[in-house]
Formats: structure tokens, C-alpha cells, sequence
């Protein structure tokens, strides 16, 4: 708790904040306020005339609307999957790669790739290249494997499952890397401390390593709980929400009501929601994070 | 870019040809440098018949929105042509077709006018009337100074297209490309089986069930089954129509009647029944595509995808192919698409760009350019839905179309002269809701998320919740 | 550039960090050309101390003047002082010799006329030959040494050591430190010293202050601090290992320690009363007659031996001056040498004199 | 002897069943991407083939007709780089003065400035994007690179500064402190020592920001236009309204994220190190 505490440190510091705050707040401030007041109004293109202040309308349908709550269903499906897969994938590669004697650097590269793809091309890729019925090079090896044919996108289980695969494909590299690092960053004389104690690996594994790379997973399951919350473009190139409605996570809920019902209003409530949602479960898994490791 | 971009289709046709790699690669580039070159020297001496000034919105700079698709290609390879005569700075600006209808009504609704005009889905104008976002064309069909009714012939458009543009009799869309829903079977297969073009859907059904052999990798029939209001909601209203269903019950929009329950069983079950699995997600280029690759006996579409399972770059099936009117229903109506793009006029504009908007609505949909566009286009693209009358009775025009497939030609003109019908889909400012919500509805049951009869019954509820708002 | 100044006094110098009481009023005079040493165990407001005076850290409560002039409130570029970091805070992207340059460089100095000065520097510590490493590429007593250079190199009037020996290993925290005491002599700036370590004040500082508690508990020459502790604090935190402090009683010149009588000659007018009795373990023999005490521990030290005791159950160690067998738990008596026995007031605290 | 046999024998058995894993996996993460290419190598009619075929006459005349072609997709390539660059470097030059006080100056509400940062990073897009759309509309800027990279600057200006702050927060303070002492002034502090100290961390932001913005599509498409026509948006002329020309497709798909495969491989421990940034601190300073 050492501060220095200088005359000119308060304006020096507003010096250095004042340019991106002023950006922030020209380009973010207004944008925020018209998706609030949007909100609280009745704005449906296609019903002009009942345009007006709507109160609270939008946010009392939102509780009766059953499209929303299968979209928070679905939003929370999707994200636990994702995260839950991307980390254990994750961890379970970065745990393998770490014992392979040479090579290493390959993985490394390889996991480079999915991340800078645009998702927006990997939604694509996936929907006609991987999964359509006899088209797609996955559905020609389940089926040559003798498993198919899965209707991957087709039919409303294995969309959302395929989606949930093609969110894990793109990121479980980051998990993995992040977790790789860390790893690798482990004192070994603890290992041999424990291997002394006679603990297997399992226990070596449940009682050092996870306790001592939490806080990386912490983070990752942060991140990445963020990132699935907002997933969008691929689900949208893939499947656009469908069938049915099977993958329409609340993120292509509210874009649907938006730009294809063209009910704006409501949509702007629905954009909220996920706003209000994001930040209660980033808020308490930080939440969680400073709690346990303060 | 707008200029480089018109070539890549007439490149196939010399890929084709051409027996070396290396002259290939030098090859197309040249000959469609020369398709543009003869593209934009397209023969605009007709023009000066029409007695109205082509220069009176001189200088003025406007942008339609369009998608990437042959038509549009063409029509942006000619535009330098209206350019030169006008003096007016037209441009194309191509947006992927998932996004053209937002980014237009975006446009629209804020009234920014950075689309002096767009390709316009014909089901959405009664949206846009509603809003007062678009002009009604009578404004400038009916000003001398303007428009030279006579030489322009309005009413040589397609009958069916403008009244799908029009709201209460009034024009407010420039009709430019359009198609007609007809049957495209495989004449080799149909042949060895000794069968012919359906009359009736239950022969329809009778013929897939015929040609299915899944074993050797050939299914019976396809449709639209990709969720969305131009996908399946494309193709249902056309079964729904022949089944006798009717959109409407006085004021109210009835979607859960019997007639609409039958005709959904009917297309879920030729779908699960006849279609390659996947087909839940099917649009009209994935149907193409497994067609053009040989796998399908019969699917029932836009007549212009004729283009796509002709061109031997990516068909398999060149020459083996037929076309026929939609199959009867029970009520004994056969019901045709009447979808076209459409030119509407931003109500945002300012004056003069709002004149020149309207002087590029007429020549994109002037006889000439329409046939520059198509049978006289110099590249391998020829367009196959011009919008008028005349050129459908043109010989040039059907001897070019004609090449895509047997009997193609007639059953085309059949259908706009007897298949159409205004109450194809249910016309309503709220189109896009009421759309996706039969679109969710359908894809549902056909995944059997849920029975017909709950997914209309839902979609009922939900719409009349959209319409009482 | 040394002007033979640099008296910094510090008058009710207050720090707070919350709740936390860091300095308690500190009141200091260093005196010009002084090698001070700031003396205390960790948390005890000597390295708080140091950074007020750099001016790194603003006090609550009180004035620091440096040659009569109020600093208190200068920035720490303006008071012209240098200081070494525990960790040297080398900067990591240059080199040696850009690193002893950087202060001239923010000084003004003409860029043509910083190489010779930063080569004077890096001589005066002996690095001159690695001027083109980076900090990275060096030993730890190389860093310090550069560290050294960089303070030292702009010739301020005050110069300020934060524990500079702590990283060292053993061997070259000796060299160093007499090599600081050199150092210093050349230059003659004042300067400020901290350290936990009392072997490393007592023979480097001109004078130190005993830290305790946010609190400076005696100010003296070490010799000061170490034969003449002011209260019962210094003394049990000065010496290694510090003083026996024993419950006894003063009558009639005399101090009676566990019923043995001690005569003390220089110390009579006082009126009888209890005393805390203070004597350093080698000032206790180990004889033939004296007070009992039982063996716990002996410890050989190699040249010495400490041997810990217990007298009345009270510990009690002793330094032998040479190794002799003691087996654990046989009882010695010990002798205290009269005339090396402190007296403190066990109310106060506080040295009898 | 016979022991150590064995247990090289063991080790070797460890390491096959390892590697065939490991393989696996490897095989399943670079799989996508490798069929992408094939894809790319064939003629349309030759990737609607099933079952698909792994051996065939590759032809380069996608890629050809992605670069020269009618839908060459060179000019959105220059967009890209311009719309990317751009916004890569205001968000640093903004990101990194800021992120700089976040980190170690104290300033009254530095909290909740903080936070306001986080929040405007998890609004939805799909709200942001008719007032952004009004806002630009207003100003002119609709179609404009200035347009585009301002809205970029939303997103990017929040995460660089989150980055960068863990970056600073890593620099020990006595640096500032002996540059204080050593006379600089804190702007100077900032210059010369504390900003060289962080230059990885600004490349890997640099990395990041710029990736992200090449690979944006939604406000792309609703906020460009004939103009700024991004790599993203530009591709989708080979899904046509009638059609899909999927080599083609694949082919320009490759080429868009190419630069940035690139980057990623090139920047590999980089982009490693910023995905860890935070994340393995505990396990030491450096």
C-alpha cells in the first residue's frame, strides 16, 4: 500500500485518461442512453402508428414471452457447455502436450490458427465444409465410422450440440494455451515434494496442479464465459438460430426481434437483458476470483 | 471495383474450353474485359425516342443497394452506359443477401437516404408504405416531364410483378428480375421410370416416391426447408394456396386453419419422406447444388436457379433436365411465386435525386436494358427473369433461355400468365414478423420440434399477438 | 554537485496508511557529510522514513528541511537526492551506460558531456568494463554496482541506501560494505542508510537511529547505541545476540540478581528499588562461584561458544570466549563483570545512569 | 539390464500412446483449416462431389479469381488494412496513457471509470448497431473509414486499456521511483522508462486489436458500404443470391485471413503471452 502521493499526480493522471474517456463516452455514451430509452418505448417499424412511451411494457412481456426465456435457456446451455468443455479439453491437451518430449511448438502454432479466424468464416466453414449431409467431410466420416447419419444442423439436439462444437473448436485453443503457460510456469521441486510423499498422479493432480493453476482458470473461465455470452456471428453464419429455434441464444434472439421483426423496442429490451446478464455473471465470477484469492 | 466486378462469370465459360492450365489462366481475363468493354457500349441510340430530357438530373449522385447474384452483375456491367448518358453518378453497392433487408430498412427508418433506391423484396412494401419510406411511383409515371408513358410502356411489365409492387392499386416498385416457382425433374430419370412432369401434388409425390433410391444416392424431391420468410415461408404459401387455404378471415390472418395444417403435413411429409436428410436447412442453392450434382429427381423452385444446374462448372447434369408448372392442388389452383427485385424511390431524397433515381429505375427496367442485361448480354451470364411481356414473346430472348432446359420456356410463361396470385403470402406491414414467425412454425414441425397442428396453433398466437402489438 | 551541505532535519514526520500508524512523529537531524544509518526491524518506519526523505512518500503531519530550506512538499526530482533500491530498479531496456546516464540526461546535462562523467562513475565502482550490458546480463553485485554509479553519478547532496546489501550473498555483502564506507569518504555526501541489519550500522554509520514501531527509539554513534542502549527497546534489539535482561533490585550501590549481590562501583546515589539489570552474554564467565544457572543448550560457534542457560527459569545466554565441554542440563555459575551491568527503571523504561 | 530394458520399454509404449493422442487432437484442431484449403484446391464442381475426395486435380484459378477476378477482393484487402491500422493505432495511443493512470496513478473515481470501461465492453452489438447507425448518419460518416474505425475504437479502446493495465501493473513502482529521483519528470517517467518496459505488451495489444478488427462483420456490413468494403463483408460475393461458389469462397476466406495467420504464427508467443497476461500472474513478475 505505498503510494506517492505528488501535488500534480491527480491532474497528470486526468491528463492521460481524459483522451480515451473522451472517446469512450462521445462513442459509447449515446449509444447506451438510445438503447435504454429504446427500450422503454414502442418502436415497431412495421406498426408506426403505435409508436410512443411504452414504459415498462416491454420489459413485463419480456417475463410471459416463452422465445425469451428459451433464449436464456438456451444462452445458459451454451455458455456452461462451451466453458465447461473449452476448460477441460483445454486443460486435458495442455496436460498431454506438456509431456510429449518435442513437438511442443507445433501445438502451439496449430492452436494459433482457430483463434484468428473470423467466426463469421468459421460459422461458415463448419455449417457447408464440416457438417451439411453428404456434403460436409464430417458427416462422411461419422457415417463411414458407421455412427451417421447425424442430421448435424438439421435437427434441433444436434444443431445446438454442433454450434457448442464449433464455439469449443474455435476457442479451446485459447484455454489450452493459457493453460499450457501456466503449466509450464510450475515449479517442479513441488512435483517432488509430492512425489516423495508418495501422492499418484492423480492426486499430484487433484491436490497440486489445480489448486496452484486456479487462478489461470479462474481467468479463462472468465474470459470465456464473457465470449460465450456474446457469441454471435458464428451461430448466425451456421445456423441463424435454427432449426426452429433451437439455437437462438438470446444474443440472435434480440437480433431477430431488432432487425427482422423490426420491433426495435422490444429488442432494445432484449439487448439489455443480455447487457444486465453479462455483467452479473462476469460480476460474480470476478466476484469469486477476488474473494478467494485475496 | 464496381467495374472488375463483372467479369467472373463469363470466365467459366472459356474455363471450360480451354485445354492448358497456363493458357487458361491468361485467357478469361481478356475475354471479359471484352464482355464489359462491349457491355458498356451498349447501343443507347433507342433511349432518344423517349421524349423526355435523359440530362435533366445532370451531376446528381445516387446509390442503390443491391445483392451479389448474375442479374445485378449484369445490370452493374451496363451501368456505365446510363452514366454516360445521363450525367448521373449511379452506383451499385453490393450486400451480402442476409443483410440487404436490414441495412435497407435501417436506411429507410432513419430516413438517411443513403440508398436512393435498393433491391427490394416485393413483400415488404406494404411496410414501407405504411412508414411513407418510399415515393409512389405514380408521381412520376404520370409527370410528362419525366416519363414518356408511351415509349416506357409500364403495363408491357409482367402483370403479376407490378401488382405484387403495388399497394391499393398505386406502383411503388420498378420490377426487375423475378421468377416463377416451377418443377424441375430429371427427364433421363423420369424417362427410364416412364414417368412424366406431375399435374398433382399427389403425383408429385407419386413421382418421388418412384425415382427414391437413397442406396444409390438418389432422393426423390426437395423444397426450401432453410427456416426464414424467402425460405420455406417461399414455398409453403404456394402449397397452402393450393390446398385452398386463405390468408385471410375478414380482418383477421388465419394461420392454423385446416386447410393450412393439410397442406404443412404434406410438405413435411414429402420432405422427411422423399428428401436427403439436412434438408431442415436447405435453401434454394443447397437444393441446386445437390441437384446439379445428380442426387435429387425432382425439386420444385425458382425457375431462374435453371442458370446454376446448366452451367457445366458446377452441374453435373447439363442436358438431362425439364421444367413444369407447380403441381395442382386439391382445390385444383396451381399458385406460382411472384417474386421479383424491385426498384423502390427513397422518400428521403432530395428532389433532383429522386428524379434521377426515377430516370435509373426506367432504364433499368426499359426493354432495352433489360435485353442488354440478358439474350444480348456478351458474357456467359444471360439473365432468365427480365420483367416484361414482350421480351417473353421475344424469339432472341426465348432461344436463349430455351438452352437452359426442355419445355423451360413454356412452363415459365404459363405460370405467369395462369399460376399467379396476389394472395401468394399475406401482405401486411408486419410481413417480416408475420414471416418468420410461419417460418419458425414450419421448420419446427418439419424437425419435429412440434406437431403441425401446435406450431400453428402457436404461430396463430403469436401473430395475432403481432398484430394487435 | 557536492557542495559540502546536505543537514537534513525531519520534525514530526506522521505517516498513516489507514488505520496503520507508520511513523508516530520522528523527529531527526542528520548532519552534513554524515553516513547515517536508519536501524529497526521490518515494519518499523525506517524505509517510510527514507522515502519521505526522497520525497517518494508525503507526510501527514510535520516539516523536513534540507540545509534550512523546507522540502516537504518538493517533488523528488527537485531536492537532489539519489538513491539506491533494495532491488536497484535498474531499467531493464538499457544498458549499463545509459542506465548511469539517465539522470544526467533529465538533468539537462549536455549530451557530449555525459560519457566521461558516467565513465568517472562506472571507475569509481569498478564497472567501467561493462558499460555495454544490459542489466539482465549482470551478477547481482554487478547491478548494485551499477545502481551505485547511477546514484552517484549526478553528485547529489543527499544519498540515499534502501537495505542496498540485502540481494548480496554473504561473502560480497563484506566487500561491498567496506567498499560503501570508501565510497563515501571520496565523495562526502551525506548519507542516508537503511538497514535491519545491526552488524551492518554498527560498522558503516558515523551515526544511526534506532527504529521501533514507527517510532526512533535512540540516536547515537554506534558505539553509543551498542555501550550505552537508552532504554530497554534498544537494548533488547542491539547485540547478537542482544542483552540478558534480568528482574533485580538496586540497594546501596549494589544490584541483587537471583540472591547473589553484585557490588557496582560506578553507581551508588541511587535510592533502593527494583531495576531491570542488562548485560551483554560476553560479559558473563562462567566461574567457580556466582549465581547458579542450568545448562539448556551450548551452541560451538567455532571460535566462541554460546551457551544457553537458565537462571530461575528466566533464559540467560552467555559467550564463552573459548570452547570448552559444558554437558546440557549440568549447572554453571556465572559471574557478571560489575562494571558492564546496565541498569533500566522498569516503570519508564529508561536508562539509569 | 533387464530392468532398464524394461523401463525403456515402458517409457517407449508412454510416449506412443501419448503422441497418438496428442496427434488426435492435433489433427482435429487443424483439420477445418486443412479441408478449407482443399476445398479452395478444387473446382466447384469437384467440392459437391460425395463422397468427397482427398485425391484430385487441384487447380489455383480460385485463388486467381479471388485476387484478379470480378470479386477480386484486393480492394477490400487496402480497406481492411487501413480500417485495422487505424484503429490499431489510436486504440495504442489512447489505450496506453490511460491504461498507464489506471494502473498506478491515483485519481479521484478511478473505479468507477474502470468499470464504465468493462460495461461498454459486454454491450451487445446487436444494441449498439441502429445508434451507431443514427450517430454516423448525423455526422456523415456512414460508408467513411473515420466512421468505421470510430466505432472499432468502442470496442478495441476498452480491451487495449484492460490489457495494457495488467502489463503496467507488472512493472515494479521503484522504476518510476528512481526515475523520479533521477529528475524525470512523470511524463518523462512514462516515455522513458516506463513505456519501453511494456513494449510487449503493446505488441501483443497490437496484435489483438488489429485481429479483431479485421475480423469484424456485423457493423462492417451495416455501417460500410461501396467505401470501406472490409475483407469480412467482401467475401460474401461469392454467396450469391443464387448460388454458393464454395472454392471460391474458401479461396477468399483463405486469403482474408491470411495476413492474420501471419501474424498469428509470426506473433505466436505474443499472442500467447496476451492471452496469459493476468491469467499465470502469481507464478512471478517477469
Amino acid at each position: 500500500m505505498r503510494s506517492a502521493a505528488f501535488r500534480k499526480e491527480g491532474s497528470f493522471a486526468a491528463l492521460l485518461v481524459a483522451p480515451s474517456l473522451v472517446v469512450l463516452v462521445l462513442t459509447t455514451t449515446f449509444p447506451l442512453v438510445y438503447l435504454f430509452w429504446s427500450s422503454f418505448q414502442n418502436i415497431n417499424l412495421a406498426m408506426p402508428f403505435l409508436d410512443g412511451f411504452a414504459g415498462l411494457d416491454n420489459y413485463r412481456r419480456m417475463i410471459g414471452d416463452g422465445g425469451f426465456w428459451h433464449s436464456i435457456g438456451l444462452t445458459a446451455i451454451y455458455t456452461l457447455a462451451t466453458v465447461v468443455l473449452q476448460v477441460a479439453v483445454g486443460l486435458g491437451l495442455a496436460l498431454l502436450v506438456l509431456r510429449i518430449p518435442a513437438g511442443q511448438w507445433m501445438f502451439r502454432i496449430v492452436a494459433i490458427l482457430p483463434i484468428v479466424l473470423a467466426p463469421v468464416v468459421v460459422g461458415l466453414f463448419f455449417r457447408t465444409l464440416m457438417f451439411a449431409p453428404n456434403f460436409g467431410i464430417l458427416d462422411f466420416v461419422v457415417r463411414w465410422l458407421g455412427l451417421g447419419p447425424v442430421n448435424w444442423l438439421g435437427a434441433p439436439t444436434p444443431a445446438l450440440v454442433s454450434v457448442i462444437i464449433i464455439h469449443t473448436w474455435q476457442w479451446t485453443p485459447f484455454a489450452f494455451l493459457v493453460l499450457l503457460a501456466s503449466l509450464a510456469a510450475l515449479p517442479p521441486d513441488v512435483y517432488e515434494a509430492a512425489r516423495i510423499d508418495r501422492a499418484n498422479a492423480l492426486q499430484r493432480f487433484w491436490h497440486i496442479t489445480l489448486p496452484l493453476i486456479r487462478p489461470a482458470l479462474v481467468i479463462v473461465v472468465i474470459m470465456r464465459a464473457m465470449i460465450a455470452l456474446s457469441a454471435f456471428a458464428a451461430i448466425f453464419a451456421a445456423t441463424g438460430g435454427g432449426p426452429g429455434t433451437a439455437t437462438e441464444i438470446l444474443n440472435l434472439y434480440a437480433y431477430r426481434t431488432s432487425f427482422v421483426t423490426l420491433d426495435f423496442g422490444y429488442g432494445s429490451a432484449l439487448a439489455v437483458a443480455l447487457l444486465v446478464l453479462t455483467m452479473i455473471v462476469s460480476g460474480a465470477l470476478f466476484y469469486m476470483r477476488t474473494a478467494r484469492t485475496s | 471495383m464496381t467495374e472488375r466486378r463483372t467479369t467472373s462469370l463469363g470466365r467459366r465459360t472459356v474455363l471450360k474450353g480451354a485445354a492448358s492450365g497456363l493458357a487458361v489462366l491468361a485467357a478469361p481475363g481478356i475475354l471479359t474485359r471484352r464482355a464489359r468493354a462491349q457491355a458498356q457500349g451498349m447501343d443507347t441510340s433507342s433511349f432518344a425516342n423517349a421524349k423526355i430530357d435523359w440530362r435533366q438530373a445532370e451531376g446528381a449522385s445516387i446509390t442503390i443497394g443491391v445483392t451479389p447474384a448474375g442479374y445485378f452483375n449484369n445490370l452493374d456491367a451496363v451501368l456505365p452506359a446510363f452514366n454516360q448518358m445521363t450525367g448521373i453518378n449511379a452506383r451499385l453497392e453490393m450486400t451480402p443477401p442476409g443483410q440487404i433487408r436490414q441495412k435497407a430498412v435501417l436506411d429507410l427508418s432513419s430516413k438517411t437516404g443513403t440508398w436512393a433506391s435498393h433491391a427490394a423484396d416485393p413483400m415488404y412494401y406494404d411496410l414501407y408504405v405504411a412508414n411513407g419510406w418510399v415515393d409512389p411511383l405514380d408521381l412520376y409515371l404520370g409527370d410528362a416531364k419525366r416519363t414518356d408513358q408511351a415509349w416506357f410502356d409500364y403495363e408491357d411489365i409482367l402483370e403479376g410483378w407490378r401488382g405484387s409492387t403495388s399497394i391499393d392499386g398505386k406502383p411503388y416498385g420498378m420490377p426487375f428480375d423475378g421468377e416463377a416457382t416451377v418443377q424441375v425433374y430429371r427427364k433421363d430419370v423420369y424417362a427410364e421410370r416412364g414417368l412424366k412432369a406431375a399435374e398433382t401434388l399427389e403425383e408429385y409425390v407419386a413421382n418421388a416416391k418412384a425415382v427414391h433410391d437413397p442406396g444409390n444416392r438418389l432422393w426423390g424431391a426437395a423444397l426450401r426447408g432453410f427456416k426464414g420468410a424467402g425460405q420455406n415461408m417461399y414455398i409453403y404459401p404456394s402449397i397452402f394456396r393450393e390446398f385452398g387455404g386463405e390468408w385471410f378471415d375478414g380482418e383477421r390472418l388465419v394461420v392454423d386453419s385446416e386447410q393450412a395444417l393439410a397442406a404443412l403435413d404434406w410438405y413435411v411429409q414429402l420432405l422427411t419422406t422423399y428428401s436427403p436428410s439436412g434438408v431442415e436447412n436447405w435453401n434454394w442453392p443447397d437444393i441446386a447444388d445437390a441437384f446439379g450434382q445428380g442426387t435429387l429427381g425432382s425439386y420444385i423452385d425458382a425457375h431462374s436457379s435453371a442458370a446454376v444446374i446448366a452451367d457445366p462448372a458446377k452441374s453435373k447434369v447439363v442436358g438431362k433436365v425439364a421444367f413444369a408448372r407447380w403441381p395442382k392442388g386439391p382445390s385444383g389452383k396451381r399458385c406460382t411465386s411472384i417474386w421479383n427485385w424491385s426498384f423502390p424511390i427513397n422518400a428521403a431524397l432530395p428532389e433532383k435525386e429522386k428524379t434521377a433515381t426515377w430516370l435509373f429505375l426506367q432504364w433499368a427496367a426499359s426493354k432495352e436494358t433489360q435485353a442488354a442485361t440478358s439474350h444480348a448480354f456478351p458474357g456467359a451470364y444471360k439473365r432468365s427473369g427480365v420483367n416484361r411481356t414482350s421480351l417473353w414473346n421475344d424469339e432472341a430472348y426465348r432461344a436463349e433461355i430455351a438452352k437452359l432446359g426442355d419445355n423451360l420456356i413454356e412452363a415459365t410463361t404459363q405460370s405467369f400468365a395462369e399460376d399467379t396470385d396476389v394472395d401468394w403470402r399475406p401482405r401486411l406491414p408486419q410481413w417480416p414478423a408475420v414471416g418468420e414467425t410461419m417460418a419458425t412454425a414450419i421448420q419446427a414441425t418439419l424437425v419435429g420440434q412440434a406437431s403441425g397442428k401446435d406450431a400453428l396453433r402457436e404461430a396463430q398466437a403469436r401473430i395475432d399477438g403481432i398484430l394487435k402489438g | 554537485m557536492s557542495d559540502g551541505k546536505g543537514r537534513v532535519t525531519l520534525r514530526g514526520i506522521r505517516k498513516d496508511y489507514g488505520s496503520f500508524q507508520a511513523l508516530k512523529g520522528i523527529d531527526l537531524d542528520i548532519e552534513a557529510q554524515e553516513f547515517f544509518a536508519l536501524l529497526g526491524p521490518s515494519g518499523s518506519g525506517k524505509s517510510t522514513t527514507l522515502r519521505v526523505i526522497a520525497g517518494l512518500e508525503t507526510p501527514d503531519a510535520g516539516t523536513m528541511t534540507v540545509d534550512g530550506q523546507d522540502v516537504t512538499h518538493a517533488e523528488p526530482g527537485e531536492r537532489n537526492v539519489a538513491m539506491v533500491f533494495q532491488n536497484y530498479a535498474l531499467y531493464p531496456h538499457m544498458t549499463v551506460e545509459q542506465n548511469i546516464g539517465f539522470p544526467l540526461r533529465m538533468d539537462g546535462v549536455p549530451r557530449s558531456q555525459i560519457p566521461p562523467l558516467v565513465l568517472e562513475a562506472a571507475r569509481r565502482v569498478r564497472i567501467d568494463h561493462l558499460l555495454h550490458r544490459r542489466p539482465g546480463q549482470l551478477s547481482g553485485g554487478q547491478q548494485q554496482r551499477c545502481a551505485l554509479a547511477r546514484a552517484i553519478v549526478r553528485r547529489p547532496r543527499l544519498f540515499l541506501l534502501d537495505e542496498p546489501l540485502s540481494n548480496l550473498d554473504a561473502q560480497l555483502r563484506l566487500e561491498t560494505r567496506v567498499e560503501l564506507k570508501r565510497l563515501h569518504r571520496s565523495l562526502d555526501v551525506t548519507t542516508v542508510y537503511v538497514t535491519h541489519d545491526q552488524e551492518e550500522a554498527m560498522t558503516i554509520a558515523d551515526r544511526m537511529a534506532v527504529f521501533l514501531d514507527g517510532e526512533i527509539v535512540q540516536v547515537g554513534t554506534p558505539d553509543d547505541v551498542f555501550n550505552r542502549p537508552d532504554n530497554l527497546a534498544v537494548a533488547a534489539f542491539i547485540g547478537s545476540p542482544p542483552m540478558n535482561l534480568l528482574p533485580g533490585r538496586f540497594e546501596d550501590g549494589a544490584v541483587i540478581l537471583a540472591g547473589e549481590r553484585i557490588a557496582l562501583t560506578h553507581r551508588s546515589e541511587r535510592a533502593a528499588g527494583d531495576v531491570v539489570a542488562g548485560i551483554r552474554p560476553s560479559h558473563i564467565r562462567v566461574a567457580e562461584t556466582g549465581v547458579p544457572a542450568r545448562v539448556v543448550l551450548s551452541e560451538n560457534l567455532g571460535e566462541t561458544m554460546l551457551v544457553n542457560a537458565e537462571i530461575e527459569g528466566r533464559p540467560v545466554k552467555v559467550r564463552l570466549p573459548e570452547v570448552r565441554r559444558i554437558g546440557d542440563g549440568e549447572t554453571v555459575r556465572l559471574v557478571f563483570e560489575p562494571n558492564h551491568i546496565h541498569l533500566f527503571d522498569p516503570q519508564s523504561k529508561r536508562r539509569i545512569d | 539390464m533387464a530392468a532398464a530394458n524394461r523401463h525403456k520399454a515402458a517409457r517407449l509404449r508412454r510416449n506412443i500412446v501419448l503422441y497418438a493422442a496428442a496427434g488426435l487432437l492435433f489433427f482435429v484442431w487443424a483439420f477445418p483449416v486443412f479441408w478449407a484449403v482443399v476445398v479452395s484446391l478444387k473446382s466447384e464442381t469437384e467440392v459437391l462431389a460425395y463422397p468427397p475426395r482427398l485425391f484430385f486435380e487441384p487447380t489455383l484459378l480460385n485463388y486467381r479469381d479471388a485476387l484478379v477476378g470480378g470479386f477480386s477482393i484486393l480492394p477490400s484487402f487496402t480497406t481492411s488494412f487501413i480500417v485495422s491500422g487505424l484503429t490499431t493505432v489510436l486504440t495504442v495511443v489512447l489505450a496506453v496513457p490511460c491504461a498507464y493512470a489506471f494502473a498506478r496513478l491515483r485519481l479521484r473515481g478511478k473505479k468507477w471509470l474502470g468499470f464504465y470501461t468493462l460495461v461498454t465492453q459486454m454491450v451487445p452489438p446487436v444494441g449498439l448497431v441502429i445508434p451507431y447507425f443514427l450517430i454516423l448518419n448525423r455526422v456523415g460518416w456512414l460508408d467513411t473509414y473515420q466512421g468505421m474505425v470510430i466505432v472499432y475504437l468502442t470496442f478495441s479502446l476498452p480491451f487495449a486499456i484492460w490489457l495494457m493495465v495488467s502489463y503496467m501493473e507488472d512493472i515494479p513502482r521503484e522504476m518510476e521511483e528512481a526515475a523520479f529521483l533521477d529528475k524525470a519528470s512523470r511524463f518523462q517517467a512514462l516515455w522513458h522508462v516506463i513505456l519501453p518496459q511494456v513494449r510487449g505488451g503493446i505488441a501483443v495489444t497490437v496484435i489483438f486489436v488489429f485481429l479483431n478488427a479485421w475480423n469484424e462483420f456485423l457493423f462492417a456490413v451495416q455501417l460500410g458500404g461501396n467505401t470501406v468494403r472490409p475483407v469480412t463483408v467482401a467475401m460474401y460475393n461469392f454467396v450469391s443470391v443464387e448460388q454458393t461458389l464454395w472454392a471460391k469462397l474458401s479461396a477468399a476466406a483463405l486469403i482474408a485471413m491470411l495476413p492474420m495467420i501471419i501474424i498469428g504464427f509470426a506473433a505466436q508467443r505474443q499472442i500467447v503471452k496476451g492471452l496469459t497476461v493476468g491469467a499465470v500472474k502469481g507464478g512471478g513478475r517477469r
